[in-house]
């Protein structure tokens, strides 16, 4: 076994793509179309996501293209304010929201607590509808002109000031935001009623952990925003509400309702992402993640503590100053669990048995750049630097370091780490890897001449800006191309190894996790009979001595 | 299964209709109670500099809560129903309270200081 | 490649020269936001060097080839602790410090010159006390602390200077006030940063600040007739206040002579202290804000008064420090034809009639 | 590639597998599936908590800025009628409790008639709830269609709200705040009737399958998971009635 990875696979002559599973037990298209399985829905989902996330990065594109030059000569600046409201629109709500949770999350937590499937999966198949209608509206508003509120809709400019399509774009984010809360709600209730035999709290995947938090955020969370933008609707319509000031409402009780949910709703994005990444890590260094109950806890702890802190995005926006007191204290708590679940990932390494397939790459890359996107976001918290640094392209950069540097590199890390168990087939390693170091290289140079451009004063939403700042603009576009490289190669290889793909067999990574314990791609009720979990999370011993005895009864 | 079995061998609790009847009487009573007590003017407590207490939205609203309670406890079986369930409905009612209490925390400090 | 193309190198010249990490420190405000700013990106460098270093040594010292049989750890509760104690005081300093900066930054000092700036639909109106008007730009004196009094018209924009590490946002509805001091002469970048519609990336400006002679001669050659003040008084005047805010002992207002910072008991009981925004705030909803032992008859001049018409009231009113300019007001009121005192108590309530029959 | 000890307890488990006809496959016994679907009502309804607190946030705040205007605005709602429904509304309430009785009893008969006494009881609110609104709709308080003031700047004018109120006039720009009354006025018993309606035709659906007895087989998740969303827009209307009427009667 070469030590350089940890890779297994059974024989390629020989090895062959079990008859029976989840995809070929029905064909045709209503077998997809109203299926009740997981694992199909997940597979809708996957599909659909990268459908919408190569619209908004198409998007991304055409924006820092346009920031090539300081005068907007690319599009006239209606064009580009549209043009920036759609990008964070679909990423935002179609693709940051949904992805991890609603593809890896649907396919994978039914298998790792030893489950048939979901609890509610009529109600998985509604949330996957639910996203589509709205993805529909969504496409239908960009075809019909577009709308220009930029993603947070600030009245009263959305209310009062423009005549774009903001009606449709605010029944898209409701319909869209039904879908995560249908998907957070079987979350909640599988892992607490579905859960195997012997399968204690304790004994479950961070994973499933991770996700749990971040579904009490989508229950919790994404009504409020439902009513703040049926209030908006309502004002546009009707002429009259909560939030006109000439009429007496208050602008800023918007920004509260608004920031209550779309605080959390950063949560429920990176929450998903760190799962991935306790579970990729734990594989490819053969240990249990360090400090199993401080992470799962940390993970909690991020979900409570979100619900206080959403009006750190409001400090200069005429909040009492002894409120912004109270919120950025509370925005310092917030912080410290992500430092926690740093400091646990660096620690599982220590004394592992590290290998570097591309997930690993990716897990690395996620703790390098999401450490910088953290430790950038409590400059935003401190109330003395966001007078300054608010408003800026420090916050774009913040921002992105954590969601596309955080969330989209766990995705990408889960995607490979669980495609084997997904389609049966393993990807490319060397191609992967340079993707994943090609993605990384392409960040760096995209996101960090923006925190110094931000730090120069370089506000947001600029289709033109001062001379002065356009070489770390061009700086940030040429990144920007390396980084759609960057993203365009895994679709290219991963649907180029469903056809070519070696065949991964049941465990190809010798992970503990219970759904490596079935056959990929698994059956359509998972497993043969249901599995009794008798062992600690992470637990590689019992790995080992299984493996031992299947090698003996073989023999 | 060893957990869930432990949760669902209590067989379904079922509340017997002389419960329902008696909820129904006390909720009755309580709107009208909370009708009449609103055409009596309760008066006000400064109980600070600038800040007074009405009684009178107070006390509609404790009635409120306890018709609330008593539908949740008893119309929704709460008062049988597992832990879990209990919690939920807690939970739901903190973030709820936060919501609130949060917003308000910003807009009663307004008057305090220059903004 | 024997030559760099001229377009490359003109580049290259461009980034070498002025490349900066930071703006230019042009406000009293700056070093010390500055102190913390670094102090914060100190702390970060070192949080992330740790975590590189740990990630690198630890891949390098027990990969595969060199540790091939992983030794399991359960955690260890005294470096949990560490890694939440060191964060989280980190954090708590940073939090201190910045609370002390921000509370500086939004109060003003009592001796500020006070400045009036109007957000509107792609363009920043600054009105000076003097009477000068600028759009999209601020001169001001360097040396001399300058309090802002922002106001939108319409959407949320925000006045930003990043020279001096200032931002404050201009929301319809309300005054936001913010302060600065400069200390450097020159001229500096104005933004909006709050997105406020198609022209959001044009509504950008420079803030001059002037020596004090400089700062002089610019008051002198750009006064454009009356001072704030003044426009106030003539609003005042065509608006008949004076109909009820007169110094007669049957007045039906209260008289306005140096109300300004007063402490005032409203009908409804409460005690507050008459400020810029008490006074707009009774202007345009006057109902809520009647003082104790007046009638609730002053109808809205929502709608009929701009933010600038308001603030020239309000100019005018912190500026009545006796009765004297009332007294004449009234009286060349009351010289001009359609004021006649007979007509304007109907004329009043006609009004609030009018205003209200759809 | 199962391990030994899943394979003994999938046979053991086979034999007592008495499949009642409407357990769901994924789900093990019965009693799992029923708290499943307890569990999920209950977490959709914290969903509606949520959703209705956004509307109590703006109410509460509103109200605490212009007092006066919703002092005299809710004057105008008619005490008689909201009292009425709130008494229909809980009545309702109850029936439905004894239907979820019913239906754990498996006597058909009683759950059909306490169902279809929910129906009319959810229909009757309706209908107080339309008279309310053609009032408001005939003293043009319907916020943003030409909303007229004049029944708060003089009250005189509205004879038999002043008869028992004898409010005082309002400035005008304090009476035109009351349009923001009406404002959260409808926008929160708009959303309520929303669910009743939504609850009505449920109940509609519930009725047809409970004659086709249904629900009288011991599976009795549909009707009690229903009583659950029924019970909680009862008791938002609890906290509404006294927040929108009940504003200083005296």
């Amino acid at each position: 076994m070469s030590t350089s990875t940890i890779v297994s696979l059974p024989d390629q002559s020989t090895a062959r793509i079990p008859k029976m599973n989840y995809l070929t037990k029905e064909n045709g298209l209503l077998s997809w179309l109203l299926t009740s399985d997981h694992k199909r829905i997940a597979t809708l989902y996957l599909i659909s996501i990268t459908f919408f996330f190569f619209i908004g990065g198409a998007l991304a594109g055409l924006i820092r293209l346009e920031l090539l030059t300081p005068q907007s000569d690319l599009m006239a600046a209606d064009t580009y304010n549209k043009v920036f409201t759609m990008h964070g629109v679909i990423m935002v709500f179609f693709f940051l929201v949904p992805s991890v949770p609603a593809t890896l999350g649907n396919f994978f937590i039914p298998m790792m607590i030893g489950a048939k499937d979901l609890a509610l999966p009529k109600i998985n198949l509604l949330s996957w509808y639910l996203y589509i209608v709205a993805g529909f509206m969504a496409i239908f508003t960009m075809a019909a002109g577009g709308v220009d509120t930029g993603w947070t809709f600030t009245t009263p400019l959305s209310t009062h000031y423009l005549n774009t399509h903001v009606i449709s774009t605010g029944l898209a984010i409701f319909v869209a935001g039904f879908s995560s809360i249908f998907t957070g709600l079987n979350f909640i209730v599988t892992i607490h009623k579905m859960r195997c035999p012997g399968m204690t709290w304790f004994r479950l995947p961070l994973f499933v952990w991770a996700h749990y938090a971040a579904s009490i955020l989508m229950v919790l969370g994404t009504p409020v925003l439902a009513i703040t933008l049926v209030l908006v609707v309502l004002e546009r319509t009707v002429h009259i509400g909560v939030f006109d000031p000439a009429l007496g409402g208050d602008p800023l009780l918007f920004q509260h309702l608004f920031w209550f949910y779309s605080h959390p709703a950063v949560y429920i994005m990176i929450l998903p992402g760190m799962g991935v990444i306790s579970e990729v890590i734990s594989t490819f260094s053969r240990k249990r993640v360090f400090g199993y109950t401080a992470v799962a806890f940390s993970s909690v702890a991020i979900a409570v503590f979100g619900f206080f802190v959403w009006a750190h995005h409001m400090f200069i926006m005429g909040i009492s100053n002894y409120a912004a007191l109270v919120f950025s204290l509370l925005t310092m708590l917030v912080a410290v669990p992500s430092a926690i679940k740093i400091f646990n990932w660096a620690f599982t390494l220590y004394k592992g048995s590290i290998t570097f397939e591309t997930p690993m790459l990716y897990a690395f890359g996620f703790m390098g750049l999401f450490t910088i996107g953290g430790m950038t976001g409590v400059f935003l918290g401190t109330t003395g630097t966001d007078i300054h640094l608010t408003e800026t392209y420090f916050i774009v950069a913040h921002f992105h370091f954590v969601m596309v540097g955080g969330m989209l590199m766990a995705f990408l890390s889960g995607i490979h780490f669980w495609w084997p168990k997904w389609t049966g087939r393993m990807y490319p390693e060397k191609i992967s890897q340079f993707a994943a170091v090609v993605t990384f290289i392409g960040f760096c140079f995209t996101f960090f001449p923006q925190f110094i451009l931000g730090t120069l004063g370089m506000p947001r939403r600029y289709a033109a800006y001062p001379p002065e700042f356009q070489v770390l603009n061009v700086f940030s576009t040429a990144g920007a191309t390396i980084l759609g490289v960057g993203y365009l190669l895994p679709i290219l290889y991963l649907t180029w190894s469903l056809k070519y793909g070696e065949i991964a067999g049941d465990n190809p990574w010798q992970a503990t996790g219970l759904e490596w314990q079935t056959q990929s791609p698994p059956l359509t009720e998972n497993f043969t009979e249901l599995p009794i979990m008798d062992h600690e999370a992470y637990d590689y011993e019992w790995l080992e001595n299984k493996q031992a005895k299947e090698v003996a009864s073989v023999q | 299964m060893s957990e869930i079995q432990a949760e669902s061998h209590h067989e379904h609790h079922i509340v017997s209709p002389r419960v329902y009847l008696s909820i129904l009487g006390v909720l009755f009573v309580a709107t009208g109670l909370t009708v009449w007590m609103s055409f009596i003017d309760l008066g006000e407590w400064h109980f600070a500099p600038g800040l007074t207490i009405f009684w009178n939205p107070v006390v509609a609203l404790a009635i409120a809560c306890t018709k609330a309670v008593l539908v949740v406890l008893f119309f929704m079986h709460v008062k049988y129903s597992t832990k879990l369930t209990k919690l939920t409905v807690v939970a739901g009612i903190f973030v709820f309270l936060a919501l609130m209490g949060m917003t308000l925390c910003d807009y009663f400090s307004r008057a305090w200081g220059r903004w | 490649m024997s030559h760099i193309s001229p377009v490359l190198w003109q580049f290259l010249v461009k980034w070498m020269t002025n490349f900066a990490l930071y703006p230019p420190e042009a406000s009293t405000i700056a070093p010390q936001m500055d102190a913390l700013y670094f102090f914060m990106v100190l702390v970060s460098l070192i949080g992330l060097t740790i975590v590189i270093l740990l990630i690198v040594s630890f891949s390098i010292l027990y990969s595969r080839k060199r540790h091939p049989k992983a030794v399991q750890i359960e955690g260890s509760t005294l470096l949990e602790a560490t890694w939440t104690i060191i964060p989280l005081g980190l954090f708590l300093i940073m939090f201190v410090w910045g609370a002390l900066i921000y509370f500086r930054v939004f109060t003003p000092p009592a001796n500020a010159m006070n400045i009036y700036v109007v957000g509107k639909q792609w363009m920043w109106k600054a009105e000076h006390p003097g009477g000068q008007h600028e759009i999209n730009s601020l001169h001001i004196p360097v040396d001399q602390p300058i309090q802002l009094t922002l106001i939108s018209q319409d959407v949320f924009h925000s006045f930003s200077i990043p020279a001096f590490r200032v931002k404050r946002e201009a929301i319809p509805g309300r005054y936001t006030t913010v302060w600065f001091q400069a200390t450097a002469t020159g001229t500096y970048h104005l933004f909006c940063t709050q997105y406020c519609g198609t022209n959001h990336s044009a509504m950008i400006g420079d803030v001059v600040v002037l020596s004090a002679d400089d700062y002089k001669k610019w008051l002198a050659s750009s006064t454009s007739g009356d001072s704030l003040a003044q426009n106030g008084e003539r609003l005042f005047a065509s608006l008949s206040c004076a109909a009820c805010h007169n110094t007669r002992p049957d007045a039906r207002g209260p008289s306005l002579a140096n109300v300004y910072g007063s402490k005032l008991t409203l009908s409804s009981g409460e005690q507050i202290t008459a400020d810029d925004a008490y006074l707009r705030e009774a202007i345009l909803n006057p109902s809520q804000h009647i003082t104790q032992g007046y009638a609730p008859i002053m109808p809205t001049y929502q709608g009929q008064v701009s933010e600038e018409g308001v603030i020239a009231l309000v100019e005018y009113i912190k500026h009545l420090d006796s009765d004297y300019r009332i007294q004449q007001t009234t009286t060349t009121t009351d010289l001009l034809p359609e004021s006649q005192p007979t007509a304007k108590p109907a004329a009043t309530k006609q009004a609030a009639q009018g205003k209200v029959n759809p | 590639m199962s391990n030994s000890s899943t394979i003994a307890n999938g046979a053991a488990a086979e034999e007592h597998h008495a499949h009642p006809a409407y357990q769901r496959h994924h789900f093990e016994t019965i009693e799992q599936q029923f708290d499943a679907t307890n569990f999920a009502m209950w977490l959709f309804l914290l969903t509606e908590v949520m959703f209705f607190g956004g509307l109590f946030t703006a109410y509460l705040i509103m109200r605490n800025w212009y007092y006066p205007a919703f002092v005299e605005a809710s004057h105008q709602l008619n005490i008689g009628w909201g009292t009425a429904n709130t008494g229909v509304l809980i009545l309702s309430s109850f029936t439905m409790a004894m239907g979820v009785w019913n239906a754990e009893m498996k006597r058909k008969g009683g759950l059909v008639l306490c169902l279809v006494l929910t129906f009319i009881l959810g229909l009757c609110f309706l209908g107080i709830k339309s008279i309310e609104y053609h009032e408001k709709w005939e003293k043009h308080h319907i916020p943003g269609l030409h909303y007229s003031v004049s029944s708060f700047v003089n009250p005189a004018s509205d004879p038999e709200v002043f008869a028992e109120y004898h409010d005082k006039p309002l400035a005008p720009d304090m009476a035109a705040k009351t349009e923001m009354y009406f404002f959260l006025y409808f926008a929160m018993t708009g959303m309520h009737a929303l669910h009743m309606i939504i609850g009505i035709c449920l109940l509609g659906y519930l009725i047809v399958r409970a004659n086709a007895g249904d629900y009288t087989t011991g599976h009795v998740t549909y009707i009690e998971n229903f009583g659950l969303y029924w019970h909680f827009v009862d008791v938002i209307w609890i906290f509404l009635f006294p927040l929108l009427y009940l504003i200083s009667r005296y």
